[in-house]
């Protein structure tokens, strides 16, 4: 077996700390970016519940007004941006090359980039909170509010800023997993195989590169507007607060199908696999993946409803918005098939899409209500509308992505959650999401606006928010249970099986956790279940040179075998390069020099990252 | 990543909220000149001062009070009208912080009225941090670039600051007899 | 189970409030009422449906359980018959969707309906954190101004002109109609036709920074009397101090900070960067819907605004007690 | 300059001259001396000099006669006053009063009179602190000073015989206007429109000063004095108290219509006829309604003050037009028959032709680009505004011409019976404007809006055009580079004198603007030519050079042109201004050689 000696010396990193600034390993920047997540999440949550213990009763002095807007705003951001987008791209950053079947994820450099971007993003908006220089206009932002007149300081650039740093980390991995998805899958495995998660994780792919160059243009335009007093923004001097509204929710609403999406993908496969049967309707699935990314840019007016926008062309988006609801229907109704027609084994993960079905049609059905014009009057910015997104969120995204954590645990880290534990979080957290956010629905139809740091005592809000108190604490404890588990099992010894749940996808052909080449063979694939049909016969393509790090690059539609490709070695210039950004950035929030002397770190990091390597070790001697 | 660490340090003095309850009026003003017989004894400036100068908050409600209390009428946004232009270096009676809040509380004898007892000390405070800004006086980091108006001047946040220098201190001499 | 739960706890939770959009006092608020009736029945089937879809499969996965062979089946021949079924489903969520649009699009054009001539004008100006509300009148000598309050008279439409001074805020009284935002730059428009009388409470509903919390407004709906006779008290001007103390009071307020903000017709005070006090003692509450108006709340606000609604535009104010006690008594008389 | 074409309506034009015989032969013996005895020379406002030393031939010879400095480097706006061989000359604030004694060489002062007007009305007075000109009637000398005084000299000795104070600072209220002798009767007005000031003309008693009647330009019928002989033609002046009912409530109190600018009196119809400024505040939204009786002309029973007639020119003014501008009294041949009319230039950019009886708008032709109005409507009277110019709260509306200081400001047109033409020294100049809304504290600036002023179309800021009232067109024009806010003067040797901002006084050809002579003087010049003949019987042209009002104020003001707003918009159309003239106050004087 010297290959599998060979390839590990060929694709291994430096030992020690000098390998982990620089390593492009998939699977080590994967595990980096789930737990940097996970922090941002566990941070976004104390947030909430400091807001809940302010709103808890009436008149509440927990905080006063200015920490409460900060409060809120850190909470909607790092929860929309550091947490819900980056998750699930690193868990498809992790799992995605495996399934495909190749041996790392396409431009590992820019992999790495992307991770200490965003990573220094994070750590950035969190400083700048920590410096009481945290934004305080919300995750969104409205101009005049977040105008040069109306936010004195520098609160807001840091914000606009933080949404720089996160976007260019996420059409960074976006581009990446386009690549993988369409370029390096294993022979065989052609788009009518393609397992779900990757369907999703490539449509979600397209829809990052389509929305985030909106925010993007809306929130330099922003910084512009109060660094270097132009007038985007500015109604008397003809630009319009309207116009950053519609540049934000163009990107806002796919950016929420963008958090959606791949726990579609996670649904698909572990019902799939937890039904022991292939998933019911897998057409339709597909369709009503595509069908949601399309629809997604088609209904962002529908955040505008109150601005007086035309009528007529509000009653277009009405329109738009309840057609979305046919694409999640069928979805619904094919995994409810697969589950009622196979022989489900009711563990954690299945828990979790339990609960996912459950909270999330709640949650859909609430945000089809809001689709109507009159009814979203009533509806809009009140409780009603923090209740609808939680659920399509919470309910949507975060179940699933428990769900697969629990799935893939095993395949991270070679070891098993605990079940129990699993079972305990899971009901914990579902009540506990229940419990808080459904009075919210009734708290907004007795007229309680969204975002005020307390109301007053007579109003018959002080129920529903006690309750949603309460249950928020339920959630933090499930948290606790959560992370209990999961720091056990890392300590514990026993390891799992390699493929403890017998599914049927290609990366848990690779050993778990899988070698830092994942496969020493290409597995060649036959049908859209591999590990299920041919189990032990899973053919191989030999012919990848072992001595430098290769991949095969197979056709995007028949995924038929075209070229071997070199992969860049392991290199630390990716950080360097983000470190010069990150100078950049920041620098240019207190002076627009700062981004021409910034660009001059920048440029040289990223002139070494690209520079070309001369000497190939036996390149020239190929035939 | 240490500039960054250090400027934002710097920041949280900038980015601070303070809503003061009521603030008793301006100590003594500052002397006008700094000509002293005998051995000069500097006058330390009022501590408030430099608390509103550096606040972001604070320079922003002087943005809006400056148009509220009609400052604007008569100097416009710092070009001056029927009163003299405050963005650049001249100042008659004194450019820094203290100064100019003593021209707003008692007035000055061409014309500039006393609006002391119709402005509470703190926003005159805020509206003598908002005049130093229009000459650039003031860090660039807490100034707003500009207000949701028209378009009148460069930006604030662009202005090279000019020190306030003396300003020619009989503006009307009265022709000899 | 689910849906049943979700409508009795709207029930439970009662109607009945100062803002509600479930307690309609007016057409609009009514015809929205109807849409939210329609959208309630349609998803509660919906989701009762879905609800039953799970129960089944759960349901049939335990009885495959018990039979406890753990084969991997390969897609068995039922899947054709589901297939029908998946196209009825669509079918079904389609027929539903044109159902909801359909009722959206007919409640909406109710709504829209065109100008009526006889609605009373009212145009009503955000500043961050109060309402200014002036009766317009085509005999310009007519018009009334007053702030964070809204006195409608029922049965005749009002048209409502919704403008800002500085950021984005939203008007919205639940229980008359949905909400719509004011938007520095430009004018929207919202019509209100109450049909009962009585009090409600509105809030802004866009958040516009520190004080978005404490930005409400009364709304009192009158019969056509009640209505008429407010508009004649309103019209008139502010009462002259009737007593030596209101008469200090007066003294107070146009001599310190007062005048350069606030407005009292029939005095030579009239800035306009504060709310009108004209009729300030006829009014149902204290810095916008924030504060019960009474003599002691009054005093306290006076001088120390910040500790009610830290970040106020209102300055605080040093006055000895006395002379804060008559100038408190003279704005308690302004009825 | 069109000259060609106007040459050939000359040739006719001089033939029907004989027939524009200036009103007001009643004060013939005024006329003989060569006197100059009130800004205006004569109570028709004509500005036309009858004497004709100085013809288009020998012009070009003119030489400076003697020069005089004020001492007061702001705005001169005055227009010298010659009576009895002494030239009276009033400063701008401290408003000093000198009297030069015409029959010594040099024109040594005689004495001078220092009123000591409070240095804080400087604060109050929008544009400048200036003051235009005495008036010298029966042995005295009556002026206005800037904190709202009217003070009558005796014109010998320079003593004070009286004084009267009319002005409150404290509300913004200043005074600046030249006043109008009228038989035993001085007419006087205060300024403020920006300062919400309420206007009002007063009437004083010559000998004592005390008060005699006082008008209102807001409020009830009986403030504004209209009474039962008040019949205007046009059917909106017509109600009772319009002057509150066409406000908000209590906002006439603090609603403007000062009367700053000039006065008329025709004395067969005994009737006096100004204008009042802009409503306040600038912000229209803020005072619907017509806003009566501001910017708009008043025809007034001397004796009483009661109200004859009043024509509105801006209801609901937009832009600021103040409608204090000249009113010259001529008889014209209109549609065959000779009317007794007022030629008004207007600052809306048009300029009116009224029936002095009645009121009545007989025409009313742009002289000067205009956007802001599509026209004048003559059945009811109202400009029909232009509605994507009106001014929004919150929004800038671009390219409004003319600007607020309008399309002629103040700066007096003359008129020449020999040649028929009206001389219209004014600018072109368009503007950006952003209404918002407008805080009133008594005595601080009561504005509401910004603006931003640029030249208008074609690029030069200035004009002077010689316009042609019967024909209602142009008859030639002469572009400046620099907006003209100076006087002019036409004289019967057919040649008519302007200054420059930039300094230049210049003669032109009375006929077809043809230029004879220039003089570059100290500073520029927005004050008022005047023509008197000397006591050496030889014809003189005076005029005080001091760059300044509202078009100078970035140079009087020492402002910064990097505020487009300062000055309320002027700075942004004269960023040049600083490099071309500097500030000054002198007297020159011309004569021939």
């Amino acid at each position: 077996m010297n290959t599998a000696r060979e390839l590990d010396a060929t694709w291994a990193d430096a030992p020690g700390w000098r390998g982990w600034i620089a390593t492009v390993d998939h699977k080590r920047i994967g595990r980096r970016y789930l737990v940097t997540a996970f922090v941002f999440f566990i941070m976004g949550g104390i947030l909430a519940l400091v807001m809940r213990t302010q709103l808890a009763y009436p008149n509440g002095h927990v905080v006063g007004p200015d920490r409460y807007n900060q409060l809120f705003s850190m909470h909607g951001s790092s929860m929309m941006f550091l947490f819900a987008v980056p998750v699930m791209e690193a868990v498809a950053v992790y799992i995605v090359p495996l399934m495909c079947g190749t041996r790392n994820i396409a431009f590992p450099r820019l992999n790495a980039f992307s991770y200490w971007i965003y990573l220094f993003g994070g750590i950035m908006i969190y400083a700048a909170f920590f410096l009481n220089v945290g934004p305080e206009t919300g995750w969104f932002s409205y101009v005049p509010l977040a105008g040069p007149q109306f936010s004195p300081g520098k609160r807001t650039d840091f914000w606009a800023q933080m949404i720089t740093f996160t976007e260019v980390a996420a059409l960074a991995v976006a581009i990446e997993l386009i690549v993988t998805i369409l370029k390096m899958r294993a022979p065989g495995m052609t788009l009518a195989r393609m397992p779900l998660f990757l369907w999703s994780m490539l449509v979600t792919s397209f829809m990052v590169v389509f929305a985030m160059p909106a925010v993007m243009l809306a929130s330099s335009f922003l910084i512009m507007d109060r660094l270097v007093g132009t007038h985007y923004y500015n109604a008397a001097e003809g630009g319009d607060p309207l116009l950053w509204q519609h540049l934000f929710w163009f990107f806002g609403h796919p950016e929420v199908y963008i958090i959606f999406l791949p726990a579609l993908g996670m649904v698909s496969s572990i019902t799939q696999t937890f039904a022991r049967r292939p998933v019911f309707g897998r057409l339709a699935l597909v369709v009503s993946l595509v069908a949601t990314g399309f629809l997604a840019f088609g209904l962002w007016v529908h955040h505008m409803f109150a601005t007086g926008l035309p009528r007529m062309g509000n009653s277009f988006y009405t329109a738009a918005s309840m057609m979305i609801a046919l694409p999640s229907g069928v979805q619904i109704f094919c995994w409810m098939v697969t589950l009622g027609t196979g022989r489900p084994k009711f563990s954690t993960p299945l828990l979790f899409v339990i609960g996912f079905f459950i909270t999330f049609v709640l949650g859909g059905l609430t945000g089809v209500m809001q689709a109507s014009v009159p009814l979203d009057l009533q509806l809009h910015d009140t409780y009603f509308v923090v209740a609808h997104f939680h659920y399509v969120l919470i309910g949507g995204s975060v179940f699933p992505l428990f769900g697969a954590f629990f799935y893939w645990f095993p395949k991270f880290t070679g070891k098993a959650l605990n079940e129990t534990a699993g079972k305990w979080t899971f009901w914990l957290f579902f009540t506990g999401f229940n419990v808080t956010f459904f009075p919210m629905h009734i708290a907004g139809l007795q007229g309680m606006p969204r975002r005020v740091y307390t109301y007053p005592g007579d109003m018959g809000w002080g129920l529903w928010n006690l309750m949603s108190t309460a249950g928020s604490y339920l959630i933090a404890i499930s948290m606790l249970v959560f992370i209990v588990n999961v720091v056990r099992t890392l300590r514990s010894r026993e390891t799992a099986a390699e493929n403890p749940w017998d599914a049927p996808d290609l990366e848990w052909a690779a050993a778990s956790p899988p070698a830092k080449y994942n496969f020493a063979a290409v597995p060649v694939v036959t049908s859209d279940t591999p590990l299920w049909t041919e189990r032990d016969a899973l053919g191989a393509l030999s012919g990848l040179r072992d001595d430098r790090p290769e991949v095969l690059i197979t056709s995007a539609v028949e995924a038929a075998p075209q070229i071997r490709w070199g992969m860049p070695s392991p290199s630390v210039w990716p950080l360097v390069t983000a470190l010069g950004l990150t100078v950049m950035f920041v620098w240019s929030i207190f002076t627009p020099w700062g981004i021409v002397w910034g660009a001059i770190p920048f440029a040289i990091g990223a002139t070494v990252w690209f520079w070309p390597k001369r000497s190939q070790p036996g390149l020239e001697s190929e035939s | 990543m240490a500039a960054c660490i250090a400027l934002t340090l710097g920041g949280c003095e900038r980015e601070k909220r303070d809503f003061t309850g009521p603030q008793p009026p301006g100590g003594p003003a500052p002397p006008l000149v700094g000509l002293q017989p005998g051995t000069p004894s500097p006058v330390p400036p009022d501590p408030r001062g430099a608390r509103y100068e550096n606040n972001a908050y604070h320079i922003g409600q002087g943005q809006n009070l400056f148009r509220w209390m009609n400052c604007n009428g008569c100097h416009a946004n710092g070009g001056g009208d029927a009163g003299p232009a405050l963005m650049d270096g001249e100042w008659r009676y004194g450019g820094d912080i203290d100064h100019i809040y003593a021209s707003i509380d008692q007035g000055r004898p061409n014309g500039m009225p006393s609006f002391r007892g119709k402005i509470p000390p703190e926003q005159i405070w805020q509206l003598a941090a908002y005049v130093r800004s229009l000459s650039g006086n003031i860090r660039k980091d807490a100034v707003p670039s500009r207000s949701e108006g028209m378009s009148a001047t460069p930006p604030l946040t662009r202005r090279e600051s000019e020190p306030p220098k003396g300003g020619d201190p009989a503006p009307n001499q009265e022709p000899q007899r | 189970m689910r849906p049943a739960i979700f409508s009795a706890i709207l029930l439970l939770a009662g109607c009945r409030g100062r803002q509600n959009a479930l307690d309609f006092a007016s057409d609009q608020s009514s015809a929205i009422g109807d849409v939210w009736h329609l959208m309630l029945v349609v998803c509660g089937v919906m989701y009762l449906l879905m609800m039953l879809l799970l129960g089944w499969a759960i349901w049939r996965a335990l009885k495959a359980r018990a039979a406890s062979h753990d084969a991997r089946t390969a897609a068995p021949g039922v899947d054709r018959k589901w297939r029908a079924a998946l196209a009825a489903w669509s079918a079904l969520i389609v027929l539903g969707l044109f159902v909801l649009a359909g009722g959206s699009f007919l409640v909406d054009r109710r709504l829209a309906r065109g100008e009526d001539p006889n609605a009373l004008q009212v145009r009503i100006t955000a500043s961050e954190w109060w309402w200014q509300v002036e009766y317009l009148d085509p005999a310009p000598s007519h018009t009334i101004v007053t702030a964070n309050e809204l006195h409608l008279p029922v049965d005749r439409p009002t048209h409502v002109e919704l403008r800002s001074n500085d950021v984005i805020h939203s008007f919205w009284v639940p229980n008359l109609n949905g909400k719509t935002d004011l938007i520095p730059g430009r004018s929207n428009f919202q019509t209100l036709t109450p049909r009962r009388t009585g009090r409600w409470r509105g809030q802004c509903a866009e958040f516009c920074g520190l004080e978005h919390a404490r930005m409400a407004m009364d709304v009192t709906v009158h019969d056509a009397a009640g209505f008429a006779e407010w508009q004649a008290a309103q019209r008139a001007l502010a009462k002259a101090p009737d007593t030596p103390r209101r008469t200090e009071g007066q003294h107070v307020f146009m001599t310190s900070t007062c005048a350069s903000c606030h407005t009292i017709a029939g005095t030579d005070a009239s800035g306009k960067v504060g709310p009108d006090l004209t009729h300030l003692a006829s009014r149902h509450s204290l810095a916008a819907g924030a504060l019960p108006l009474d003599a002691k709340t009054l005093a306290a606000w006076i001088s120390q605004p910040h500790a009610e609604k830290p970040g106020t535009n209102m300055p605080a104010t040093d006055l000895p007690p006395d002379r804060l006690g008559a100038l408190v008594d003279y704005l308690m008389s302004l009825r | 300059m069109r000259q060609g074409a106007g040459r050939v309506a000359r040739a006719l034009l001089l033939v029907a001259g004989a027939s524009f015989m200036p009103v007001l032969a009643q004060e013939a013996g005024v006329q003989e001396k060569g006197e100059w005895p009130m800004p205006a020379h004569d109570l028709a406002s004509t500005r036309y000099s009858p004497l004709d030393e100085i013809t288009a031939a020998n012009a070009g010879k003119l030489k400076v006669a003697f020069t005089f400095s004020t001492g007061v480097d702001r705005g001169q706006e005055a227009a010298p006053i010659v009576v009895d061989s002494t030239m009276y000359i009033v400063s701008p604030y401290p408003n000093i009063v000198y009297a030069l004694d015409l029959t010594r060489e040099g024109a040594p002062v005689k004495w001078s009179f220092r009123p000591q007007p409070d240095a804080a009305a400087q604060g109050v007075a929008c544009c400048d602190v200036v003051n235009r000109g005495a008036v010298v009637a029966g042995g005295k000398l009556f002026f206005n000073t800037l904190d709202g005084q009217t003070i009558a000299l005796d014109v010998a000795t320079g003593k004070q015989a009286w004084r009267t104070k009319l002005g409150d600072i404290n509300r913004g209220e200043t005074m600046t206007m030249a006043p109008l002798v009228v038989k035993d009767k001085v007419l006087v007005g205060n300024s403020g429109g920006e300062f919400g000031v309420r206007g009002w003309l007063t009437a004083l008693d010559t000998a004592t000063g005390k008060l005699v009647w006082r008008a209102y330009s807001t409020g009830p019928d009986k403030d504004v004095l209209i009474g039962p002989s008040f019949k205007p033609f046009y059917a909106s002046d017509k109600g009772k108290d319009l002057g509150m009912t066409t406000w908000p409530p209590e906002a006439w109190k603090t609603g403007g219509g000062s009367v700053w600018g000039w006065i008329s009196y025709d004395p067969e119809s005994n009737l006096v006829f100004y204008g009042t400024a802009n409503p306040g505040p600038w912000n229209a939204e803020q005072r619907p309604g017509d806003n009566k009786w501001t910017a708009g002309i008043f025809a007034r029973d001397v004796d009483t003050g009661e109200a004859r007639w009043f024509y509105q020119f801006s209801p609901h003014d937009l832009y600021d037009y103040d409608a204090i501008n000249e009113n010259v009294l001529v008889d014209l041949p209109i549609d065959g028959t000779t009317r007794k009319v007022i030629v008004r230039p207007e600052r809306n950019g048009y300029v009116y032709v009224i029936d002095r009886a009645s009121g009545e708008v007989l025409s009313a032709d742009p002289f000067s680009p205009v956007n802001s109005t599509l026209g004048i409507d003559l059945e009811t009277g109202r400009p029909r505004y232009n509605p994507d110019k009106q001014p929004r709260m919150g929004k800038v509306v671009r390219d409004i011409c003319p600007t607020a200081p309008g399309a002629k400001d103040w700066n007096p047109s003359a008129w020449s019976p020999d040649t028929g033409l009206l001389y219209i020294p004014h600018a072109n100049l368009c503007m950006d404007w952003e209404s918002m809304q407008a805080n009133y504290i008594a005595g601080t600036p009561y504005v509401g809006a910004e603006v931003r002023m640029y030249a208008g179309p074609g690029g030069h800021r200035g004009v002077l055009t010689a316009w042609d009232p019967v024909r209602r067109r142009i008859a030639w024009e002469i572009k400046e580079d620099l907006p003209v806010w100076s006087g002019t003067v036409v004289t019967r040797g057919g040649v008519v004198f302007y200054g420059t901002m930039d300094g230049w006084f210049k003669a032109v050809d009375a006929k077809d603007g043809k230029p004879l002579w220039k003089f570059k003087t100290g500073s520029g010049i927005i004050g008022q030519p005047v023509s008197y003949r000397g006591p050496d019987g030889h014809q003189y042209v005076a005029v005080l050079s001091g760059v300044g009002g509202w078009a100078g104020a970035i140079v009087a003001g020492n402002l910064d042109p990097r505020d487009g707003t300062a000055a309320k918009g002027m700075v942004n159309a004269t960023t040049d201004l600083k490099q071309k003239t500097q500030p000054g106050g002198t007297l020159y004087v011309f004569a021939l050689p």
